[in-house]
């Protein structure tokens, strides 16, 4: 990174000047883990084998969630995607398939030409990434170690979940009000900062999963094939 | 609702219900008939069982009764009204119960006078709340005042009572009743479910058709109701309606047996002839309608006469006319009558005398007042005009002269419907109309009403003298009675003619249905030189048309006597006055002794001498109880309806009296009018009225002598033998062939008018054939071939044009198809293409952007 | 080498154009549902680096992940039934013989 | 108390290095005590199985009671060829008991053992915890598909089902004492449970009481122990999804098998069971005179040995009841104990809500004391029953030798 975050020059975590953590070998490991089982997940022809790359990058996933502190959200992932989604994914390779390690080939012309958009897609947004990076406002040296009194507290997220103002940090995107005896982060980021209460939101996916899942059952449900079996 | 319901208030609805009583028939039997045909089964097949209820293939006698209990319902709601009417007309005039025919009372103080108008306007009013209403009917939009109901503006219904409507409407339901009483009978074999006409003949025969029992009541029903509602009007835009439909059912009737040419040429006859006179009715709507907004009567004839107390309003005797108004300087050395029944102005038209007198620029009408009143201004000539022409309307209804012919003609409808078109309807409703327009004739009008009926009296008479049928004897009477009335309407005997109306409808129906049951009883044979002998054998009509024939003839006691005399009276009195139109009395006096020879002729001829054909004579025979009843009640009315409190004396009859107050009611009160037309003759102390007076036993006399004479002579001829009327007819072939081919009235029309009008209408058709079928063919062709080219170019270049668009398109549409490839995977292809694109893009403004 | 933002917004990049090739590629529907799983990962990974490298996002990014996951569940189990809709209605899971929009 | 990582980065000044010897350290101890486990538990089994079954079980391997029969096996099975079926696919095949062991093992990187005493102290344990156990159907999942075998892919497709369906009303259970502690760190949840075994959360009050029932129901069918055992059952699917494995690979499975007992037995007792504590000091032991050391040490050993006694419960369990039916299994779960555990989360929220603090207190005592006796009275009527079991006297009996043995009449 090679410029300056804008606007943020004094912005200080308020955990700064504690312990830190050296993240660089387990990032490295972890990362090169994810990004290569994603690819495997592409390159690979049979597709169960795919889900089994696709459980090791999402367990990367997790764990570079937990390498970033969002223990919840890690934890998250890996018991809805690795304990259920995949399962579910596997369930259906395995409903589906019409013979043992089945395999669909796809042509070599579309390879080609799925490479090339992907590494072009891919430079677009390294590129993206490169030219500019407002929202950087905390250098890799000011991450504090992860830990039950360092990263964020679940109560926390949860409370914000829940819409409990007083427990909630401030953020800017939802508007509201800051209390006046808020004295956490700096001034500038106070004046940035406003409530978060993610309630309704939280009430809506659930009730959203609710009506999926009722659906996806009635979709899913057992029916008389259309036509004969040829 | 309620308001047509409370009769209490507003007794006058009485007349109401029985106008509308026979139109309830009316539709009550056509739902039932068009039921009827509409459940009529396919032949072989069996109907339902409505079918069969409602009669079946043959008609049921039940129509009769309905529309009997109908009309007879009808009279008896007229008995009430009447007897309600009289009572209460009794008491809101008191003091003219006391001098009966008089308009106004004089030579009281003049404050008494002034309470006691104050009074007689109270009471005016409330008896006019209970005889008199209407109602909005249609709004004619004129001008820009669509909102406001402004008056003339407003077509409306009503009805208003006076005495002369209520013996109509007595008269004319209980004649009405009566015949459809005698119909019953009569119309019975219409009841078969299949008749034979022997007068109609087809490659098969005599025509075999269905019973038309019903639509008979049918067509009478309607026929009576509009004749009511005639009565009952208080418009004349009701009156037109009604008018109309008068029309339409003599239509209907006189061609009931339609399969017959005659009929059907008759009825035809009928209806175009009293198109020309309708003709100049609407003239005089219009006329009406343009100058005094309203058609209410009474509306009517404020405006066109200033009413009586008026002060402004004295008599003048200008042009030769006599008018009421108020003569104002009009320029130098003329002068001007201005008349002010709403302080509107009237020019008068010089029509004779003077003309000298008044400048030419200053006879143009002009509109002095324009305002609420602005219709009072009518010229004088168009009040004339109006005049004739409303009486043209009754002249064609009433078969007066030139329009007389289609009377006689009208016998070939069934004799019932003559006697109902004769005596109480249709013919009945010119003379009424006449009567009821009375105001609006002017003495010009007047004038030719007179002679009009003078004329007609005295030609219908010479006619029916050499008729041989039995019914055209009698519809020439007719024609010569209303000529009559006419006569004693345009001399100014209002009363007379009116009062001779209602006396000639009983008789005149006794006649018909008398002749009716001697056809019925001859087996419908109508000419008398067949018939003889039958009094033997139809004792009932026989005496009962005796009655009748008396009652024409004015034999004292009798109905006619009283009649005829006033009539007589009347027209002595107007030639007393003025000498010069001596005419007009001697015309009726010599008709009246012809009339009594002739139908003394047909009674004779019909009923006494020796049988002339033993073929009819065997088969005669008196005609059933439902049709002699109706004869003997008539023959009662015709003798006695006249009646005053002394039989004897001819100024002293009740229905005369009656038709006396109609006279203060309806036409002279506030209209600037008294009954007397001599005036005319600018004499002004000496009235046409004391004339009449003075000379009516004169008149009577000498009528009776001439009548008495023309007995004996008929007597002479028919029954002593003495002379031989074919000699008489060898003798006088001219006169003869003149009369029996009716004064070639007939003849004359065809050549005058029926002639070139087929000779114009033939040129026509050459005009219609070879030129306009020629251009419009011509036209045809031309675009027959401009829309070939036209399709040619709209083929080639248009659908070229538009095609080769299409196909454009089509091909860029078939080119880009395949980028749709349908493969789900494609379209994530084309997505990420598509965000590299979007990104591309945005990175390149966002460098730009920093750049700058 | 430190790992700052960027590499993090990499990482996710990796899994973002992995899934979408996988997306791409995959002829079995399935494997067109793991493309989308690894799409919505990445963007996940993005939202987590967001919430750590900038406080502003703190709970944002978290929460925001959070949503995605809870998505991500809802619209596997609802695209699981439309592949067993699709299997029943073709006897093949494979997206190419879905083509009835073909221009 | 200094953590091991910052004893480490003072010994090498580098904190990569302390890290990486920390991880390695940890991760040794966890992973031999993970192994060691299985292997007594093996034999545990055994003997269980055999004394239930009125057995002996394993008798003459390593001596006594047969203690070294289970590294014989291991032996055995080290020195077993690797076969692989023909028809498998390799590399599912083989990556398979390794997710599974994996899945199970990192379970314990949340697990305290002690005070303190845990590998990584995360505020999300139990959370994480259930969700790395998660992990380990796939590894069965992938065995099951990949060994190519029909009976494999049955037992496969079993185990995903039910540890799926199970694991809802496990989850919510879990949270039943998380409401009451206020966190899912299971090190604080632990020190909350400090004092009298009144203080324990199981009777804390009627529902958390309930709620441990239902979740070591639940925590059985997840560890596919019977009678929820349908993924290997071996009367109908040979031997389920392990059918086509031997050797190490096979011994993986059951490491893991049984590393998960002791993992959902350690949640459970730390979520009910007081953890480390004893119940019966009014302190925490590494908090007492005894020094935080060796306090630790004794918690240790009690967290150990009550994990011990859990695991034996179930295998009680396992040979005694019969196995179920996979329609019962799933009804079992959906029908009965879902609802129930829902019932109990509200009705657990409502009674902190609702109920006076007194009546928390004194059902608190009345339950522990009633549970108490209970046990204590079922112990006695186990050990003083003066009446020999039907069997006794026969070959092999656990002789108890208060109990008189019943002399055999003999007709004669």
């Amino acid at each position: 990174m090679g410029e300056a975050p804008h606007g943020g020059a004094e912005v200080i975590n308020k955990n700064s000047g504690e312990m830190k953590i050296d993240q660089v070998f387990l990032f490295w490991i972890i990362a090169a883990m994810t990004g290569l089982s994603s690819i495997m997940v592409v390159v690979t022809q049979n597709i169960v084998r795919a889900a089994t790359w696709l459980l090791f990058a999402l367990g990367g996933t997790s764990g570079i969630f937990f390498l970033l502190g969002a223990d919840f959200v890690g934890a998250t992932q890996l018991l809805v995607y690795v304990g259920g989604t995949l399962v579910l994914v596997v369930f259906g390779v395995m409903l589906t398939a019409q013979g043992p390690f089945i395999s669909m080939k796809t042509g070599a012309a579309e390879w080609g030409v799925a490479m090339i958009v992907g590494i072009l897609l891919y430079g677009v947004l390294a590129i993206s990434f490169f030219t500019g990076n407002p929202l950087t406002v905390v250098q890799p040296n000011q991450i504090t170690e992860t830990g039950p009194n360092t990263s964020l507290s679940s109560v926390t997220l949860g409370e914000s979940l829940l819409g409990i103002e007083q427990a909630s940090p401030p953020g800017n995107w939802t508007g509201a009000k800051l209390p006046a005896n808020e004295s956490s982060g700096s001034e500038e980021i106070k004046k940035v900062r406003k409530q978060v209460s993610y309630l309704l939101p939280f009430e809506i996916v659930s009730v959203h999963l609710l009506v999926v899942l009722i659906g996806a059952a009635y979709l899913a449900r057992a029916k008389r094939r259309r036509g004969a079996i040829a | 609702m309620n308001w047509f319901l409370d009769v209490q208030e507003h007794p006058g609805l009485l007349y109401v219900y029985a106008t509308l009583l026979p139109l309830a028939s009316f539709v009550l039997l056509l739902l039932a008939g068009a039921l009827r045909t509409a459940l009529r089964p396919a032949p072989g097949v069996s109907g339902s069982n409505l079918y069969y209820l409602l009669g079946g293939d043959a008609p049921l006698r039940s129509g009769g009764y309905i529309a009997t209990a109908g009309i007879g319902s009808a009279f008896v709601l007229s008995v009430f009204g009447f007897i309600l009417f009289t009572r209460d007309y009794n008491a809101a005039f008191p003091h003219h119960d006391a001098q009966p025919g008089h308009a106004a009372v004089q030579g009281q103080g003049k404050t008494a006078e002034k309470e006691s108008d104050d009074k007689a306007d109270k009471r005016r009013e409330q008896f006019d709340g209970h005889w008199k209403d209407s109602f909005d009917w249609a709004w004619v939009k004129t001008g820009n005042s669509t909102t406001s109901a402004k008056e003339g503006t407003v077509l409306k219904l009503g009805y208003k009572i006076d005495h002369l409507a209520a013996i109509m409407f007595l008269m004319v339901t209980l004649v009405a009743t009566l015949i459809h009483l005698f119909s019953i009978g009569y119309m019975g074999e219409e009841l078969q479910p299949e008749v034979e006409d022997h007068q109609v003949h087809t490659q098969h025969g005599s025509l075999r058709r269905r019973g038309r029992f019903g639509r008979f009541f049918l067509y009478m029903s309607l026929f009576c109701f509009s004749m009511l509602n005639l009565v009952l009007a208080d418009n004349l835009f009701q009156v037109f309606l009604s008018w109309e439909l008068v029309g339409i059912c003599s239509y209907l009737l006189i061609g009931f047996y339609f399969e017959r040419r005659s009929a059907s040429d008759a009825a035809n006859k009928a209806f175009i002839t009293n198109r020309i006179g309708d003709a100049g009715f609407i003239l005089g709507l219009i006329i009406i309608w343009t100058y005094v907004g309203s058609f209410n009567f009474e509306d009517i004839f404020h405006k066109v006469r200033a009413g009586e107390k008026d002060p402004s309003n004295t008599r003048y005797q200008f042009a030769g006319q006599v008018v009421r108004g108020e003569k104002v300087g009009f320029g130098e050395g003329t002068e001007k009558l201005r008349i002010t029944p709403d302080g509107s102005e009237v020019v008068l038209f010089p029509l004779k005398g003077n003309a000298e007198n008044i400048a030419e620029d200053k006879t143009v009408p002009t509109k002095i007042n324009p305002g609420a009143g602005d219709f009072g201004t009518m010229p004088y000539w168009l009040l004339v005009t109006a005049g004739l022409g409303i009486f043209l309307g009754c002249v064609g209804k009433s078969a007066q002269f030139p329009l007389h012919v289609w009377l006689p003609d009208a016998m070939e409808g069934p004799t019932p419907v003559s006697a109902l078109i004769h005596a109480a309807t249709m013919v009945a409703a010119g003379v009424y109309l006449v009567g009821r327009c009375f105001p609006l004739f002017v003495p010009e009008s007047r004038l030719v009403i007179a002679y009009t009926g003078a004329i007609t009296l005295f030609v219908a008479a010479t006619i029916a003298i050499v008729m041989t049928d039995i019914k055209k004897v009698l519809a020439y009477s007719t024609v010569s009675q209303l000529g009559y009335m006419m006569l004693a309407l345009g001399v100014g005997g209002w009363v007379a003619g009116l009062f001779h109306l209602v006396t000639h409808a009983f008789f005149k129906a006794l006649l018909f249905l008398g002749s009716g049951s001697v056809i019925y009883g001859c087996h419908h044979e109508q000419d008398m030189l067949k018939m003889g002998g039958l009094y033997p054998k139809m004792k009932i009509t026989a005496l009962t048309m005796l009655i009748g024939v008396l009652a024409i003839a004015g034999i004292p006691t009798f109905s006619g006597w009283f009649s005829k005399d006033a009539i007589l009276a009347e027209a002595l009195g107007f030639v007393h006055v003025n000498r010069q139109h001596g005419l007009l009395f001697l015309l009726p006096l010599m008709t009246a002794g012809i009339t009594t020879f002739y139908m003394f002729r047909m009674w004779l001829l019909t009923f006494t001498g020796k049988p002339r054909d033993h073929h009819v004579f065997e088969h005669a025979g008196e005609s059933p109880g439902v049709m002699t009843v109706p004869l003997i009640v008539l023959a009662f009315f015709s003798w006695v309806v006249a009646w005053g409190s002394n039989p004897l004396n001819p100024e002293k009859s009740y229905l005369e009296e009656q038709i006396h107050h109609a006279q203060h009611l309806s036409v002279t009160a506030d209209f600037g009018m008294v009954a007397g037309a001599g005036e005319a003759a600018g004499e002004h102390t000496e009235t046409v009225e004391h004339f009449t007076h003075e000379y009516h036993a004169l008149a009577g006399y000498l009528a009776l002598g001439i009548v008495l004479l023309a007995i004996i002579f008929a007597f002479v001829v028919y029954w002593f033998k003495v002379l031989d009327p074919a000699e008489a007819k060898e003798q006088f072939p001219g006169v003869h062939r003149f009369l029996w081919n009716k004064w070639y009235f007939d003849e004359l029309y065809s050549a005058i008018l029926v002639r070139p009008a087929l000779t114009v209408a033939g040129w026509a058709r050459g005009f219609d054939i070879n030129v306009i079928d020629g251009t419009v063919d011509f036209l045809g062709r031309a675009t027959v071939r401009i829309s070939s080219w036209n399709g040619k170019f709209d083929l080639g270049i248009v659908d070229g044009l538009v095609n080769l668009t299409g196909n454009v398109i089509f091909g860029i549409g078939y080119s880009f198809r395949r980028l749709q490839t349908g493969y789900l995977r494609s379209y994530v292809l084309f997505l990420v293409l598509a965000a590299i694109g979007f990104f591309a893009v945005l990175s390149y403004f966002v460098a730009k952007t920093a750049a700058s | 080498m430190t790992p700052d933002l960027n590499h993090y917004l990499l990482l996710g990049a990796v899994l973002f154009v992995s899934g979408a090739l996988c997306m791409a590629n995959k002829r079995n529907a399935i494997g067109v549902l793991m493309g989308v799983e690894l799409v919505l990962n990445g963007a996940s990974i993005n939202f987590i680096a967001f919430a750590r490298f900038n406080p502003i996002f703190a709970i944002e990014g978290q929460i925001f992940a959070l949503f995605v996951i809870v998505l991500a569940a809802a619209e596997a189990a609802i695209a699981l039934a439309i592949v067993l809709n699709f299997y029943n209605n073709h006897m093949t899971v494979d997206v190419d013989t879905a083509e009835e929009l073909k221009g | 108390m200094p953590t091991v990582t910052e004893f480490f980065a003072g010994l090498f000044g580098n904190r990569t290095i302390a890290y990486m010897v920390t991880g390695i350290i940890v991760g040794t101890i966890l992973v031999a005590f993970v192994a060691l486990s299985a292997i007594f538990f093996i034999w545990l089994e055994r003997k269980v199985a055999g004394r239930i079954q009125d057995r002996l079980g394993p008798t003459r391997v390593g001596g006594k009671f047969g203690w070294l029969q289970t590294v014989a096996d291991g032996l055995k099975l080290l020195a077993k060829e690797d076969t692989i079926p023909g028809n498998a696919d390799h590399f599912l095949f083989r990556a398979g008991p390794y997710i599974a062991f994996c899945g199970s093992f990192l379970a314990f990187m949340a697990l305290p053992f002690g005070n303190g005493w845990v590998a990584q102290n995360m505020n999300i344990a139990v959370f994480y915890m259930l969700a790395v156990m998660s992990t380990e159907i796939f590894g069965i999942i992938l065995a099951g598909y990949g060994s190519g075998s029909k009976w494999s892919l049955f037992g496969g497709m079993r185990e995903a089902a039910q540890m799926v369906s199970y694991e809802v009303p496990m989850a919510i259970c879990v949270l039943i004492p998380v409401i009451v502690a206020g966190t899912m760190n299971l090190n604080e949840i632990g020190n909350k449970q400090t004092g009298g075994f009144w203080n324990w959360y199981a009777f804390h009050d009627p529902f958390t009481f309930c709620a441990f029932w239902t979740y070591f129901t639940c925590a059985t069918a997840s560890c596919k122990r019977a009678p929820f055992d349908l993924a290997e059952a071996e009367s109908e699917l040979v031997a389920g999804f392990h059918t086509e494995y031997s050797g190490l690979r096979w011994s993986f499975f059951f490491m893991a098998e049984y590393a998960s007992m002791f993992a959902v037995s350690g949640i459970a007792i730390l979520l009910f069971l007081g953890g480390w504590n004893v119940g019966i000091f009014p302190k925490d032991l590494s908090e007492t005179f005894l020094g935080s050391i060796f306090g630790n040490v004794i918690n240790v050993l009690v967290f150990i040995v009550k994990g011990w006694l859990l695991v034996f419960v179930m295998m009680w369990v396992r040979w005694t009841l019969p196995r179920l039916r996979i329609d019962q299994v799933m009804m079992t779960c959906l029908k009965y104990l879902l609802p129930m555990s829902c019932a109990l989360l509200v009705l657990v929220s409502l009674w902190q809500i609702v109920m006076p603090p007194a009546v928390i207190l004194y059902l608190k005592y009345f339950m522990a004391v009633i549970s108490f006796l209970a046990v204590v009275l079922v112990g006695l009527r186990m050990f003083l029953t003066k009446e020999p079991p039907p069997m006794a006297g026969m070959p092999g009996v656990w002789n108890m030798p208060w109990v008189k043995r019943p002399t055999v009449a003999r007709k004669s």
